[in-house]
């Protein structure tokens, strides 16, 4: 089983020579940590920033260079600024070639939920919705239970959707899967995690063609 | 050359009234017109409606508005990170709409170019497009959008002169030049104030024709949401 | 009677203190040089400048500047380039007060005349379209006939239309006039000229209510 | 840093075949991507169809493509100065449409951003609304007008780096941003290719993720199509 440390290795693997690829909150932020030294990746936040570096040095942050959950963050060479619609232009427009996103559910469909818990978290979409609609290749992150051990990977999302048909693939804890026209198509078990693992944890319907090999990390 | 140079913030924001829109540029805390939230507070308004991505923190920013109970709606992306927000939100006293971040953006732009709608195909699908007209084209779905209709922006730059001409920096642009424009009238502060004719011409962000008043700002606290740092070896 | 020099010179006392003006090619450019001292304007040009000053002195002609009739200019303090999409902005958004045009015809209701003739003339629109489409006040600079003779403020334009019911005053070389709802209101005459003369060149209906004035140049 | 550079404009225009839809840059000859055009010429592909809002002059720019006989259609917004073109048009050998200039530019816009269609008052009532879906908006009447589909996009900036960002000079700019990223391959040309790292992130007038390949362009004409000066006293 992998930590969140262990999904975003995984998930970095995904990241191809000449991507850019805008990075969600949380577990999607650590993916940065482990993209490969030796292929040229661009990291864009939809605040405003392309070329994004690691956080500053204690002592040289700057309030005025932040990513779009809020932290201070350095630039690397050849980056640059610009102003919000533009940012959503390069989203829009399909100029980002990857999203890496959160989720609280994603359905067999590829329909994401993670922006609201009616009563209870109303925090909003942010950019959510925007990157969703309009990327040609999304992956998600997330843990493949909810805390209360139910299923995230579910038949229809029980929450408001942030987007429709739009996952391509999900990385978790336990397992690598693909969205097919028929559900979560299992291609990779996390290292001592079992196919009958993976299929209690998910509700949706999971497609198991052949030997199901673990994850290289 | 056009002045829209105004002798301080009193000035700027004149005519503003209870019951009114408003737009406020910034992301997070990053870029916010702290100037103009400032003698809001003081004025006293009440019954705004307020466009802008974030909502603040409970101590700064569109937080202090909220905390002086003068907002009666909020139109954003993201609001979380502000407890007295959230209270308001639940009990109803506070409308809330929240949009997607880059509907926000063009909608802004979109009153800023003259254009009256565009289309968009964030939301299609989900309840942010419910009741809204949808649309196909060439296979794909969207949603069709307005543009905002404000009465005042108020927008953060860095440098700007008095022709109005601003430029911003790093990502404390973000919706402040989107802004510029697109409400009846725009109220810009700047960090620094500078001669007319220093500015680059080929390096301005927003042409002063976009701005109707700007003012030097002062004391700005840039305050910073989330410090993340990482040691020296 | 007016010639170009006199029109431009009639039209640059309607421009008003902190007007941005958008000026065609022809009449129209002769007027940024009538416009009193006293006054603070900006010339705005759709190929993407604001703040246009006098043309350069010779030898200092730049050719990455130049205005929407392609000829070079220079720029004064405060002056900003932008692109073509921004300078629409302005333009559609009615951030510019006022736009100077010439015209073929123009019509009792408005309607403007002035980038077609058909199977003859077929330079296009460029950015005439835009600009009558969406300016709050548009005045038109033009002769008030043609090299036939034949009126050029007619009951409705022959020629394929720049724009509908978007005009709101035309000087010509005879007079100045108002469009209102009942058609040409002639405001003021040319030095020297009569309202039989205007009646005689005007094909569209003429009002005329009490004493004209003589234009004050 | 991804890396957008290739070595020459032979490179730059690999996959350019007949047939193919073009975006070029440029307010009448100035901006105009003459190392691109020089190299299309010598291609000699046909059967192009191109979006430009000025069709060159007789003996330079797009005129050149013209003389060849390689353009089937033109999408402008003003065509004159250009004997050629006209005498081509009349005789029904290129078929021409013209659009308003504004239109033109946010078309292209539109593409870029991913927006597939735009309301704008431009051409309402005109025969260029004929046949066009129209609409209307508080009042106001407004017309449809579609996200340009292209195959190449052909820019001249005045600055570049490697990374693919931009810096344009004065008026040059013009139409040259908003084709970034609007056609399938967008094809820049600088006049001065510097290292990365040495244009200001805060003055880059197009980041590179708008760009497919960057070159450093050779012996520019710049020609001026319209020279007036006025005499010193």
């Amino acid at each position: 089983m992998l930590d969140k440390n262990g999904i975003a290795k995984r998930i970095a693997k995904e990241v191809q020579d000449g991507y850019y690829v805008n990075l969600g909150i949380g577990i999607p932020t650590l993916v940065a940590n482990y993209v490969r030294d030796d292929i040229e990746v661009e990291f864009q936040s939809e605040n405003g920033v392309l070329g994004m570096g690691p956080f500053p040095f204690d002592g040289e942050e700057d309030a005025d260079i932040i990513n779009a959950g809020k932290q201070t963050i350095t630039t690397l060479p050849g980056a640059s600024f610009f102003d919000s619609a533009t940012s959503f232009s390069m989203i829009r427009g399909q100029h980002v070639d990857l999203t890496i996103l959160g989720a609280m559910e994603v359905s067999q469909d590829g329909d994401i939920a993670n922006w609201k818990i009616p009563g209870k978290m109303v925090k909003g979409m942010g950019g959510a919705m925007d990157l969703v609609a309009s990327a040609e290749n999304i992956i998600v992150a997330m843990m493949h239970t909810n805390r209360a051990g139910a299923s995230k990977l579910l038949k229809q999302c029980s929450l408001p959707l942030t987007g429709v048909a739009c996952v391509k693939k999900v990385v978790t804890n336990l397992a690598v899967l693909e969205i097919t026209p028929k559900g979560f198509k299992l291609l990779e078990r996390a290292p001592g995690v079992s196919v009958k693992e993976i299929q209690e944890a998910t509700e949706g319907n999971l497609i198991i063609e052949g030997d199901i090999p673990e994850m290289d990390l | 050359m056009i002045s829209k140079k105004v002798a301080n913030v009193q000035e700027a924001l004149k005519g503003v009234t209870d019951n009114m829109t408003f737009m406020f540029g910034g992301f997070g805390l990053s870029g916010i017109p702290e100037n103009a939230i400032g003698e809001l507070v003081k004025l006293n308004v009440k019954g705004l409606k307020c466009i802008s991505n974030n909502a603040g923190v409970d101590d700064f920013g569109l937080g202090l508005l909220l905390q002086g109970k003068q907002i009666d709606k909020m139109t954003s992306s993201y609001v979380g990170e502000n407890d007295e927000f959230e209270r308001q939100m639940l009990s109803g006293e506070l409308e809330v709409e929240l949009i997607p971040q880059g509907t926000l953006a063009e909608r802004c732009r979109a009153a800023q170019a003259g254009f009256p709608a565009i289309y968009t195909p964030a939301g299609y699908g989900t309840e942010v497009a419910e009741g809204k007209e949808t649309r196909e084209f060439d296979g794909k779905m969207y949603v069709l959008e307005y543009a905002f209709k404000a009465d005042f922006a108020f927008v953060k730059a860095w440098k700007g002169d008095a022709a109005g001409n601003l430029v911003f920096k790093g990502t404390a642009r973000n919706f402040n030049p989107n802004m510029c424009g697109a409400a009846k009238i725009t109220v810009v502060e700047v960090e620094e104030l500078v001669p007319v004719g220093t500015l680059d011409p080929n390096h301005i962000h927003m042409p002063g024709i976009f701005v109707t008043r700007i003012f030097q700002g002062e004391t700005y606290e840039k305050r910073i949401e989330q410090r993340t740092v990482r040691q020296r070896d």
